[in-house]
């Protein structure tokens, strides 16, 4: 028999004597699985990185997607059920696009982020009043990276709980822990593209347990131009370029 | 047994817009009528929108108020929804077409003009045909006078056609300035209560600057 | 033009003009015991008379009757709605239905469906604590409480009369009378009202039919 | 194997007349962060504590506007709160379009109220999980009501919900006398104070993590956020400090440390009733009533099982 | 068991083919698509302290005088009094609207009050989603009250086109009765200068001259006297009033068509 | 209670195999130990009465209104779970504006109470739903004269001179049985209220409570509304006169 926390958690919307949807927090124990993703915000834009796993030989490493525009200036990263995210970013361009054709003006980032997260806690029959979506919180967290000009470059997370935050700098997935650790020690607010490339790049290298190549990272960015994922050559061209053993200072002279 | 027209003829009497480098115009007169008859005297035809947008539609006056009742749900919908943000005009008139067209099959029955500052600090005045065409213009005219007004504007606002006698080239639009069209629209006004019964009362004159909304108001004939 | 006509459904327009009409003269009134309901008795086609001893007074229950104009089949499947709601009251509430429940029904289902139904109804009936109520329910499907109610095409000739002798708190002798013989102008006079003068008459005692032929109220 | 639970569903009594599963929905509200409620006879104050996951990450937020005259402040799951704002958001313009009014503060509680009730009693369906304060102003004054996933609505003069909220609850009962002719500067400050004391002890209000709410007499609902939160903590710094804090206080990013002192000593000296004064603590009275250790004493110490106010919590 | 006894003893549907019943449904389900019992106009002014609303007490059946009691003016809430024109059987529908409207508006307590703003928009809103049913209430309405102790009077008709002026009236009464009441109150403002007494003889005289040249209207009628008293809304409502004073004078001059002098 | 803990108590829609819902019962529980709610039926008119026991001093005073008005002729009270009192209000407001849409009049209050207690039945005879935690008294003026009735979580509807429901039910019942209601006007039967109420508010005296008292009679045109502040006053000093003098006495 499986080890389950009480017998609270096999209805999805069950609360437990203490308030809790065990589901919802199981969902989220479903990207502690996915692998690591990496998100970074500077004053010219932000950056997002994830590490690509193969987990055959035989797979084709450039058809693993874990990048995705939704629409011009806005992108996203994800960890977790992989196959959930599809169903969220096509929701998301849905309403980008919506947004765009209602007001004649590319969405901000944040409403769009919103509209995401309104879809979370669509499962169950949850409430009067709201259509039931699907049956089961989704298992996947997004990064999602953007720029409007209301605020700039902007980074937010979103969880299967249907919450979101504004980060400076945000790992999620397998890795995440270290990965924040890091983040959180390295990061600095005027940091400049480059140099968030660098600790991007070097982060995902401490978590990955494969080696570091440019086949199995896929790097996107979003600035005032709009949303880019890297070429192959200029991840090789990032990749050759990262200093064998980074640290703190040595980062701190390239700017 | 006749069919219900679900269309009167009730109505406000005639609007006005003019946009300027800085500033942008919106004027109409407060009579209301319903063919002939005078209903009131006093109604005012210009929706203030907010967000600094400033809206009439002539034509089918009931239609006309639920177009404006629409728009500001509209509006409400989009600050909640967008963390409180200004609706620029552009947005608006977007709506607005948005609105229009969403009934192609039962329309608004209504010429409304919108104006408002650009975000780019030009006024600006859109103008939108009953099923929702629209387009940002130099100056708009609309309602019972809008054959009288429009070539008025034509003449003094676009110098559509006409040559200079100088040179002989067609001559070049000047940014007018505010007193200038303020003046202009009075005198469009004066001219359409002359000529078309049913404008007159009070002109209803709303300008927008970069500082903010002034309101003005003249008589009008009132026979 | 047949009633049928190439489309395989039924011909609604043709179907209406065909229809049977109770040009009509029918009344109600209030007297000191109860109500009297009057009708004549003839239903025409155009200028063909249909039926010349039809009886347009219609029990919807017990104490509760109507007088109809208008379509015949219209007024007919009217009253039979209002039959049924009324036995439905009264078995689900346990209750008598008042007479203004009534005016209520036909009110409900006239305007409801009135620009498929040609229906002037007159509905009245006795109740012990009003002592009986007379409503007026026009084409259109509003409704009127009145002391007396005229409808039908013959009414129209009939307005002065009525509105000059209509007395409150008449005995039954008087009020039978005074129906008598506003519906004998009324028939003198419409060339769509005919034949008998019919009644009913609703008291606490129950309910009294009266039959008046030709013969017996002709006064020339 | 049978299992003799009354508490899986919303459709099963207990044999006490009890619905476990909607009692387990108001323990969620307590996982949420606080929130505090109070009116004057004028208006209506909502404060709010804001959390964050991580450093790098922003706060979520807690106040929600409904429309010109009303809005609210959560606890518990943000999305059930979402959709709750949103239900309210579109009756308010309804009435406004059909009624030309602004929405009354008692029927749009009561309108949630009714569809958390349905909740909790059809099988499939789960109680909201998310306590509201809604602040509203109307034709008959200002109004705060709470609102639960049980679909009870109780109108309050003051009321907090969240995580050790009892703590903001003991001071707003201490002191509710006074709110009816407080100012809106001094509600402000009383909300402030109650909210600070369900903090535990090495935390403090700061811009970052505290919104502030008006609504009320001439006053549309308005939220302060981040810099225009600043004035009021410092105000609030000046009036009344938490003696024990000093230290940890001063770590934070926070500027409290400004041009505070004087403004407000007068504003307290001048205007609160003599006992509010006493209750809001001043800690340069050193010598001040046991009034002041009691209220310090349930609010600094409520992070662990010292506080008997937080496991009395109904 | 079906207990739909239309269903019995059909042919059956897999040989002809279900029962089409499109042409019962082919036109939408509409109520009042012309008038038939009606009653004629309802005027209305303001004055310094209120407003006075009249209508007459006809419901008339084209040119027959139908009904001579019927009660056109609707006492809404305590402090608005709608006065209804046009058709009888939708003039009760809005009749019934309104008993509804104070019904659910006692349910919150404490009740916000129910004033003539909202009352206008209220019927604007169900006068136009009717007409954009395509299914109209057959109906003018005049909305008297108070808004912020302002004297309000408003004017409805049944496309949902609305507006407010000092004097309003709908049908014969704009043509005839509107002149009359404007030499009072021409524009906003102008009820300042006038007093309740003046505008009941202004609204006196113009049902009078309506009695004189409508056709369909009677001598007898409601008035509606809306005003405050100390700052307390009082609605005072005269019934079966009659038309006084009538001129008929010059009829004596008047002999043959022209030229005949006896 | 042999049943319990067998499992035949965890459906509405079960038996136990001694004949009981037990799902039903304990909805009833709900009730036991809600507010103390009284209603009179006495010579010219209906008066329901609430005791409202103050749970916190910082709610607002005459805010959170109990008792509730169901159309202009109609009122009702409840004891139990609030929100699901409120349902059925709810409900009845509906029945009410349905028969006027039918019937153009007002709904009579013994087919009011009938139609809501078969509402109330229906939701103890599917398994998707629970019975309601609450206990309604239902009373007014209507045609035939003044009506009341209390329905209780079964669906039960009962006409009643005198109905109690909730903590206080006993205390009252006794109080009431001793009332002439033929002889009562509804004047005397506000203060009779107040004073049951103060009675059984005695075994609960710790805790503060507050007064609602609302009533329709023929003299106020068969309106339900709350009884006017000062005979509202003037009933709770007749009770506290009454309270004191039994203590001494």
């Amino acid at each position: 028999m499986f080890l389950t926390r009480s017998e609270y958690d096999r209805g999805v919307s069950t609360f437990s004597p203490e308030g809790r949807l065990f589901q919802v927090e199981y969902s989220l124990e479903a990207i502690k699985l996915g692998s690591t993703a990496v998100g970074i915000k500077t004053k010219d834009g932000v950056i997002l990185g994830v590490e690509k796993r193969a987990n055959s030989k035989l797979m084709e490493s450039g058809s693993i997607n874990k990048i995705e525009e939704i629409e011009k200036h806005i992108g996203c990263a994800f960890s977790g059920l992989t196959a959930d995210a599809r169903m969220m970013i096509d929701h998301a361009r849905v309403e980008a696009t919506n947004h765009a054709f209602n007001y004649d003006e590319p969405t901000s980032v944040e409403t769009l982020t919103q509209s995401v997260c309104d879809l979370a806690l669509r499962f169950g029959e949850s409430g009067e009043g709201q259509e039931r979506v699907m049956s089961r919180p989704f298992g996947v967290a997004l990064l999602i990276a953007g720029y409007d000009e209301r605020l700039g470059p902007q980074l937010y997370h979103t969880e299967p709980t249907g919450t979101f935050y504004m980060y400076d700098a945000k790992a999620i997935g397998s890795g995440s822990e270290g990965a924040q650790a890091e983040l959180q020690q390295k990061y600095y607010s005027n940091m400049t593209m480059a140099e968030a490339e660098i600790l991007l790049l070097k982060v995902l290298k401490q978590v990955m347990e494969e080696k570091l190549e440019a086949k199995n990272v896929q790097l996107a960015k979003v600035t005032k131009e709009g949303f880019q994922l890297y070429t192959t050559e200029e991840l090789e061209k990032l990749v050759a370029d990262l200093p064998a053993d980074v640290d703190q200072d040595e980062l701190a002279e390239l700017s | 047994m006749s069919r219900f027209n679900p269309y009167g003829d009730s109505s406000g009497g005639s609007s006005l817009a003019i946009a300027g480098a800085d500033f942008a115009i919106l004027a109409g007169d407060t009579r209301h009528s319903t063919g002939f008859s005078i209903d009131s005297r006093d109604q005012s035809q210009i929706a203030d929108l907010g967000d600094g947008l400033f809206l009439t539609s002539n034509g089918f006056s009931a239609d006309a108020k639920q177009l404006v009742d629409d728009l500001r749900t509209q509006i409400k919908w989009y600050h909640h929804n967008n963390n409180d943000h200004k609706l620029s005009i552009s947005a608006a008139a977007r709506t607005t077409m948005m609105l229009l067209y969403g009934k192609r099959f039962f329309p608004y029955y209504v010429n409304p003009i919108m104006i408002g500052m650009a975000d780019d600090g030009t006024g600006a005045v859109y103008s939108f045909d009953p099923l929702g065409s629209y387009d940002r213009e130099p100056s708009r005219a609309a309602g019972h006078a809008s054959e009288l007004l429009m070539p008025f504007l034509d003449n003094q606002v676009t110098f559509a056609n006409q040559l200079d006698p100088q040179t002989g080239e067609p001559r070049k639009r000047l940014d007018l300035d505010l007193q200038t069209a303020v003046d202009l629209v009075k005198d469009a006004f004066t001219g359409a209560a002359e000529r078309q019964v049913q404008v007159g009362d009070t002109l209803e004159i709303v300008i927008l600057t970069k500082d903010g909304v002034d309101r003005q108001y003249y008589d009008l004939r009132r026979d | 033009m047949s009633i049928v006509s190439q489309s395989p459904y039924v011909d609604m327009k043709a179907l209406k003009k065909g229809e049977v009409n109770l040009g009509t003269s029918i009344m109600a009134i209030k007297f000191k015991d109860g109500v009297i309901l009057g009708a004549d008795s003839r239903t025409s086609m155009g200028a063909m008379v249909a039926n010349r001893v039809t009886d347009k007074l219609t029990k919807v229950h017990d104490n509760i009757w109507c007088c109809r104009s208008g379509s015949a089949a219209d007024t007919q499947a009217v009253s039979e709605y209002v039959r049924l709601y009324l036995d439905q009251y009264k078995i689900n509430y346990g209750r008598e239905p008042t007479p203004k429940t009534a005016a209520a029904l036909f009110r409900k289902l006239c305007y409801e469906n009135k620009n498929v139904l040609t229906a002037g109804i007159i509905c009245a009936g006795f109740d012990e604590k009003t002592g009986g109520e007379i409503y007026s329910i026009p084409i259109g499907g509003s409704v009127h409480k009145q002391d007396y109610a005229i409808a039908g095409s013959g009414s129209s000739y009939i307005y002065g009369l009525c509105n000059t002798h209509y007395k409150q708190e008449m005995s039954q002798d008087e009020a039978v009378e005074f129906v008598k013989m506003s519906l004998t102008q009324a028939i003198r006079w419409d060339g769509s009202s005919g034949g008998c003068i019919r009644m009913v008459i609703l008291t606490k005692n129950g309910v009294e039919r009266l039959l008046f032929t030709p013969q017996e109220y002709q006064l020339n | 194997m049978f299992r003799n639970s009354y508490d899986n569903d919303t459709v099963t009594f207990s044999p006490t007349g009890r619905i476990f599963q909607v009692e387990y929905a108001l323990e969620a509200i307590k996982q949420g962060s606080a929130a505090v409620g109070i009116t004057s006879d004028t208006h209506v104050v909502l404060v709010a504590l804001k959390r964050n996951a991580e450093e790098l990450g922003s706060y979520q937020r807690k106040i929600t506007r409904i429309d010109d005259n009303m809005g609210l402040a959560l606890a518990g799951l943000a999305p059930d709160a979402r959709l709750l704002s949103n239900h309210l958001r579109s009756l308010s313009m309804r009435q406004q379009f059909l009624f030309d009014r602004p929405l009354a503060v008692n029927a749009a509680v009561a309108s949630i109220a009714d569809k958390a009730q349905s909740n909790t009693q059809q099988y499939g369906r789960r109680p909201y999980g998310v306590g509201l304060l809604v602040a509203g102003y109307d034709e008959k004054g200002p109004h705060l009501f709470e609102f639960l996933p049980s679909g009870s609505m109780l109108e309050y003069v003051g009321s907090a919900i969240g995580a050790r909220s009892q703590a903001a609850r003991t001071y707003l009962e201490r002191n509710f006398d006074s709110f009816e002719k407080c100012s809106l500067e001094q509600l402000i400050i009383h909300g402030l104070v109650a909210l600070r004391d369900t903090l535990p002890q090495d935390k403090e209000l700061t811009f970052q993590n505290t919104s502030i709410a008006v609504v009320g007499k001439d006053t549309k609902f308005t939220i302060l956020e981040d810099d225009a939160v600043v004035p009021w903590l410092d105000k609030l710094d000046s009036t009344s400090r938490r003696p024990q804090r000093r230290e940890t206080a001063n770590t934070n990013e926070n500027n409290e440390e400004g041009e505070t002192t004087d403004i407000t000593e007068d504003m307290v000296d001048n205007t609160e009733s003599t006992e509010s004064t006493n209750s809001t603590g001043s800690v340069t009275n050193a010598e001040n009533a046991e009034d002041d250790n009691a209220n310090a004493n349930s609010s600094a110490e409520g992070d662990n099982e010292t506080d008997p106010n937080d496991r009395m919590e109904d | 068991m079906q207990h739909t006894q239309e269903k019995w003893g059909r042919p059956r549907d897999d040989v002809y083919g279900p029962y089409d019943a499109s042409y019962l449904n082919s036109e939408p389900r509409t109520q009042t698509l012309q008038p038939t019992v009606t009653g004629t106009s309802v005027i209305g002014m303001k004055f310094n302290n209120g407003v006075v609303i009249a209508a007459d007490n006809l419901a008339s059946y084209g040119s027959l005088r139908r009904f001579i009691d019927q009660e056109r003016l609707i006492k809404v809430g305590s402090e608005t009094v709608v006065g209804v024109g046009g058709d009888v059987s939708d003039l009760q529908t809005i009749e019934e609207i309104m008993e509804g409207l104070e019904i659910s508006e006692s349910y919150d307590e404490p009740a916000q009050s129910l004033t003539a703003p909202n009352i206008h928009s209220y019927l604007q809103r169900i006068m136009y989603k009717r007409r954009s049913k395509l299914d109209p209430l057959w109906n003018a309405l005049v909305i008297g009250g108070f808004k912020n102790d302002e004297p309000y009077l408003a004017f409805i008709d049944l496309l949902g086109t609305t507006y407010t002026a000092p004097a309003v009236a709908s049908g014969f009464g704009s043509y005839l009765a509107i002149p009359i009441l404007r030499k009072l109150v021409d524009r906003e403002g102008d009820q300042q200068n006038v007093s309740k007494e003046q505008a009941v003889d202004a609204i006196k005289e113009a049902m009078k001259v309506l009695f004189y040249r409508d056709g369909r209207a009677l001598d007898k009628y409601s008035l509606a006297i809306l005003s405050k008293k100390d700052g307390k809304p009082d609605v005072e409502i005269l019934k079966d009033v009659r038309v006084e004073n009538q001129n008929w004078s010059m009829a004596k001059q008047i002999k043959g068509f022209g030229t005949q002098d006896e | 209670m042999t049943s319990i803990g067998t499992g035949y108590d965890l459906s509405n829609s079960v038996f136990s195999p001694d004949g009981r819902v037990f799902q039903v019962e304990y909805a009833g529980k709900a009730v036991e130990n809600g507010s103390t709610s009284i209603g009179i039926r006495c010579k010219d008119g209906i008066v329901l009465a609430v005791e409202k026991i103050t749970v916190s001093k910082l709610l607002k005073l005459g805010a959170n209104k109990r008792i509730q008005t169901v159309d202009k002729h109609v009122g009702v009270v409840y004891s139990g779970m609030n929100p699901d009192g409120r349902h059925i209000v709810t409900r009845s407001r509906e029945e009410a504006r349905h028969w006027r849409d039918q019937f153009r009049e007002q709904m009579p209050i013994p087919t009011l109470a009938a139609n809501v207690a078969s509402y109330v039945q229906l939701y103890t005879v599917y398994n998707s739903v629970r019975p309601f935690g609450v206990n309604t008294i239902i009373g007014g003026v209507d045609d035939e004269g003044s009506h009341l009735y209390m329905i209780d979580p079964s669906g039960k509807s009962w006409g009643y001179r005198g109905a109690a429901s909730g903590r206080g039910r006993q205390t009252v019942n006794n109080e009431l049985e001793k009332l002439d209601f033929d002889k009562l006007t509804a004047a005397e039967a506000v203060k009779e209220a107040a004073r049951i109420l103060y009675v059984a508010h005695e075994d609960n005296k710790d805790k503060d409570f507050e007064l609602e008292i609302s009533w329709v009679t023929e003299a106020n045109g068969r309106v339900h509304e709350f009884v006017p502040e000062s005979l509202l006053a003037e009933a709770k000093i007749y009770a506290e006169e009454q309270l004191d003098a039994d203590v001494e006495g």
